[in-house]
């Protein structure tokens, strides 16, 4: 059978186009380089890069992970080499790679967002920018963008502002109504969303008597946390008319399979890369044979198929 | 650096909850270096989910060769798998020891001894022969890789914890007196074991000593991806961090570049 | 050794005292007798049976559960027999047993609720109420109470006007500030708070391209979310005075101490016994072992010992 | 009742990914009744989680025996278990068969087949004998499980999907001649297979014939404590519900208690 009848490619929103709907999790995949022997960099989807800050950041004291059950609570902090030294030395090879580049910015005023974003507009070879609103671990400013929709809505309209890239805003799933922040991402302006990032959870050492994480808690990823995901992406795709990239979990392409069938666009593979770092190209031929075995040439027909009357 | 899946040659249980377990891995028996790693997938499931650190006890023609004790979930099921089976793995990975010239000490504790054979062997390879200090809890955990040093010739002491073998006490009390011996030489110190131990050689070698070290710390990637790895640096280092990531810019560090805890 | 040495009383409010803090959590212990022969109900810290309501409900349809990775998704919909047959049917045996009776209720209204608080006032046996003001099951009413603190805090202090037993007020996950529901249930008179009660989530067929669960989301429990559930009893034990009650994941001894450490008084063990209904043995008898091994006479004196600093 | 980790006695590979897995379980074994099922955990970390619901297949002197087939975590993990090993088990669970005058027809497919033999046998014991009906997909199917039918005197007839072996088709098209042959008499018809076998079963049966299905669901406790397990009733029960719960009122049912969907 010809491989070639199955179209995978997939717009995700502002005039991005993907060959095929796998991309890589921020801070999951370093800066691409660290698995070029290990999985073929250029068939991905796109790329998302470690989250980018104005200046580099140190991150937190060790210990910063440990495993859970089915998943792994991380506490790093946000570590990364800052805005000059990306653009300087990790945007050179990535620009190499003939995957899109996705780069995920996190600052800690909305004044730093913009910064950042005005920034990364001026650099070749980005094809969007991913706006993490959303992190756990980042004790000032962050938190609240990512739980409250006024906030989240004004940050996404000023970055909108600050870059003609694409623009994809990443939501945390610490929230009671995810459809509220997926609805203040596009009033302001977002051309697609991405969720989920972390659950904050954490873990006590029951002999030392105290948290594992310096941070104390941690956000939790892998497979543990894909019912949450998945109902997330569900409710988001519901909310919204821009295309939702789901995130949280992905492990095999059965896994990726659910979240487009509930209304995702593309998915993100996060925390399995660590244990099977050539995870994204099974699922893509995953993916690719579920469709040949279900006479589907083309992918977005599949895109929240599962909502029937819904 | 390769991952894929590779015949299990032996899985043996050397007493005391340890094992030594080979697999037919040509790739990484070739490339790797004394002090490197691999990181292993335990089990089918998803839980446990990470794969787990391993250091290179011996490579050897076709054969990489693990030293690991049964402690958790991962080690259980490693234990349990059996010669002809497949093993998902992922190496060499991290740095090396670096081979300095000068006498040479090679001091290890509990699993901290496994990267210590291969670096013996390769020091043995190139005409150095080291002192070799081991420690072990008691003798049966002793008995478990004492032999696979003993074919090596060479200076080999030992001591357990509990004196059921060799001298009481901790092995690094034997380490002045050995250094003492040469005085004037330039001794290189290579340990590898539990943290107060390495702590404590660093304490003693930081009188003049050059010291190298191999840290253990949680690991979800061991290729640089997740930066979970990291160890606080004594300095702060030329990129303007103050931290080490041991998949990275180790397992082996110089003792002075490591900010010790009590 | 002596095992009665080790001293594992407590108070979980409102007087109400245990002989040790291992529970059962509602909804996965049944009412009690279908573990009869598995384990020593009568050595139980608590049994708490599933939520009763006004009147019987047959539930949701089929399917209603499904494995996920280390948890389970369940969609009951609140299957019970209602508070007439429960008393007639089901409290007569529960009330022979030595262990205090806990009886979890939930209701479509501020109305019911407070009728069944009431009614269960009247019978003898019964040593605490714990209110499910969280249920993600039921479509109307109930979901609100487990989100907004105001509403919280009306029916805690509704239910409590309404009875004279101890008090427990079982909060729901899918909050964004776990601290605020807890303030609101303390604010409204409860001598206790429990958490969690399930997060929200889905699992989609791949091959029928549909919901798994009739219900399209259900409630996910197990060991995958016991890091969520110990963050949040965490937070939980900073916000309020009241005793705090661990749920979520404990499958083991090791899970109840580190929820002890974070805070909690007691814990309950829910999905655990579906798998391992010897489960709550063991883990009394661990903490048992916990506390002889390092020499600790008093279980109270181990409530929060990892908060140290906090 | 009783959980208990208990030796496996055997773990035969039959075929078409069945197996058959003997267990030394005597107080399961004296109890247990044709139609009855255990939970068994089948691995030992938190994934999966469950336990697995089977069929008990043969129930002799301090054994019983499951037949199971390798479909996905769970099974897969039991296969892989040997003579030796200990399992953890739940049962005997459920309601059971209710053996009835007249002249009875046992028809199975794939492993719905598992309990039948049981009832098979109890029958022989009590002096019926029983027509057996028996569905496979192809032949290395039917093979795995035939041999165990083949041992007991009687009529036993069979069918596979592809016409590898028996006749081609599905079995259940033998059934309305077999109630044919003696249209006078009560017969008692005993179902266990896929859902759409039962309910053209059911569809059959419902023109005069007593009909007992045994149902599959997803269960997570399998005593009746987590309410997940169950199936719609065809009218109201007594309790005012309409909803049935396999692992307590039944697995067996009557064909008329159910709702059979389409
Ligand atoms: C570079 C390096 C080399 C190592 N070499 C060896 C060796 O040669 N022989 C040997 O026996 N052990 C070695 N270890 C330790 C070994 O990785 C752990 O013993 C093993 O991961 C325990 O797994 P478990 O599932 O059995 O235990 P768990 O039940 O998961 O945990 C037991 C303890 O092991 C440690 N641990 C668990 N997972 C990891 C992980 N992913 N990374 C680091 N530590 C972990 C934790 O501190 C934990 O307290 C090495 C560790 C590192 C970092
Ligand atoms: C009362 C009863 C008796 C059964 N008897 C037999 C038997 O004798 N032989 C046999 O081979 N199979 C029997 N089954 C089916 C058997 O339980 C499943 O094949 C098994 O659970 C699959 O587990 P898995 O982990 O390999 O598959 P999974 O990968 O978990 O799932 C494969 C399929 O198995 C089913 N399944 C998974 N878990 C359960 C569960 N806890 N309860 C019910 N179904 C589940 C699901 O429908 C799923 O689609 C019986 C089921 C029930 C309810
Ligand atoms: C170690 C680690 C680091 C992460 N760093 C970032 C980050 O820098 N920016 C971001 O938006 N998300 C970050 N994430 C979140 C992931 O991109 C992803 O949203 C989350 O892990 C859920 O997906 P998963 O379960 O597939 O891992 C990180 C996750 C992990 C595990
Ligand atoms: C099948 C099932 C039924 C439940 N029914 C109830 C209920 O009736 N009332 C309630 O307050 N919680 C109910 N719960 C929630 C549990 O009591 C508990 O809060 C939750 O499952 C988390 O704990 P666990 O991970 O140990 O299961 C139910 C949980 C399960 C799995
Ligand atoms: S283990 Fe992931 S960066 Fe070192
Ligand atoms: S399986 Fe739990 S009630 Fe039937």
């Amino acid at each position: 059978m010809n491989d070639n009848n199955q179209d995978l490619r997939v717009d995700i929103g502002g005039g991005l186009k993907l060959n095929n709907p796998v991309m890589t999790a921020s801070g999951t995949f370093g800066y691409g380089r660290e698995f070029e022997s290990l999985t073929d960099l250029d068939s991905l989807g796109a790329i998302v890069v470690k989250g980018i800050s104005l200046r580099p950041r140190p991150g937190n004291p060790p210990p910063r992970i440990v495993e859970t059950a089915c998943g792994m609570l991380n506490a790093i902090g946000l570590e990364n080499v800052g805005l000059e030294a990306f653009i300087k030395d990790k945007l050179p090879y990535l620009k190499g790679r003939k995957c899109p580049l996705i780069v995920n910015i996190l600052g800690d005023s909305i004044e730093e967002y913009r910064h950042l974003a005005a920034g990364l507009d001026q650099e070749e070879g980005i094809s969007a920018i991913e706006l993490n609103i959303s992190c756990p671990n980042v004790k000032k400013g962050g938190v609240a963008f990512g739980s409250q929709p006024d906030l989240a809505r004004e940050l996404t309209s000023t970055v909108r502002q600050a870059t003609s890239l694409p623009l994809i805003v990443k939501l945390s799933p610490n929230v009671s109504d995810i459809g509220a922040m997926a609805r203040a991402a596009e009033a302001g302006g977002a051309n697609a969303v991405s969720l989920i990032n972390t659950l904050i959870g954490m873990a006590i050492d029951i002999r030392l008597r105290k948290p594992v994480l310096a941070n104390i808690t941690g956000g939790l990823s892998g497979p543990a946390i894909k019912p949450v995901a998945l109902r997330m992406v569900w409710q988001a795709a519901e909310a919204v008319h821009i295309p939702v990239i789901g995130i949280g979990g992905i492990s095999t392409w059965q896994d990726a399979m659910e979240f487009i069938l509930a209304g995702a666009s593309a998915i993100q593979v996060g925390t399995a890369n660590f244990f099977n770092p050539a995870g994204v190209d099974e699922i893509q031929s995953g993916i690719r044979r579920y469709m040949r075995e279900n006479n589907i040439n083309q992918f977005h027909t599949l895109i929240g198929a599962a909502r029937g009357g819904k | 650096m390769i991952q894929a899946k590779r015949h299990i040659t032996l899985n043996e249980s050397l007493g005391a909850d340890i094992y030594r377990l080979s697999i037919q891995a040509p790739e990484i028996a070739a490339a790797a270096q004394a002090g490197q790693f691999i990181m292993v997938k335990t089990g089918m499931g998803f839980d446990p989910l990470l794969r787990r650190p391993f250091s290179i006890h011996q490579a050897e023609g076709d054969e990489i060769q693990i030293l690991f004790k049964r402690l958790g979930k991962g080690t259980t099921l490693l234990s349990k798998l059996e010669a002809g089976q497949q093993l998902d793995i992922l190496g060499p990975l991290g740095n090396a020891f670096t081979l300095q010239e000068g006498p040479c000490c090679l001091i290890g504790g509990g699993m901290g001894v496994a990267p210590l054979l291969f670096l013996a062997q390769t020091m043995r390879s190139r005409g150095t022969t080291p002192h070799i200090l081991l420690g072990a809890r008691n003798k049966a955990e002793l008995m478990a890789f004492l032999p696979a040093f003993q074919a090596l010739d060479g200076s080999l002491r030992y001591a357990t914890d509990d004196g059921s073998m060799g001298q009481r006490g901790f092995i690094i009390e034997a380490l002045p007196a050995l250094l003492a011996e040469d005085d004037k030489a330039k001794w290189q110190v290579y340990s590898c074991g539990p943290y107060p131990m390495m702590r404590a050689v660093a304490a003693i070698c930081q009188h003049g000593w050059p010291c190298q070290v191999s840290m253990e710390t949680m690991m979800a990637c061991g290729i640089s991806a997740c930066l979970g790895c990291t160890i606080t640096a004594r300095n702060t280092n030329r990129k303007g961090g103050k931290y080490l990531h041991v998949c990275q810019d180790g397992p082996v560090f110089t003792a002075d570049q490591i900010e010790w805890k009590s």
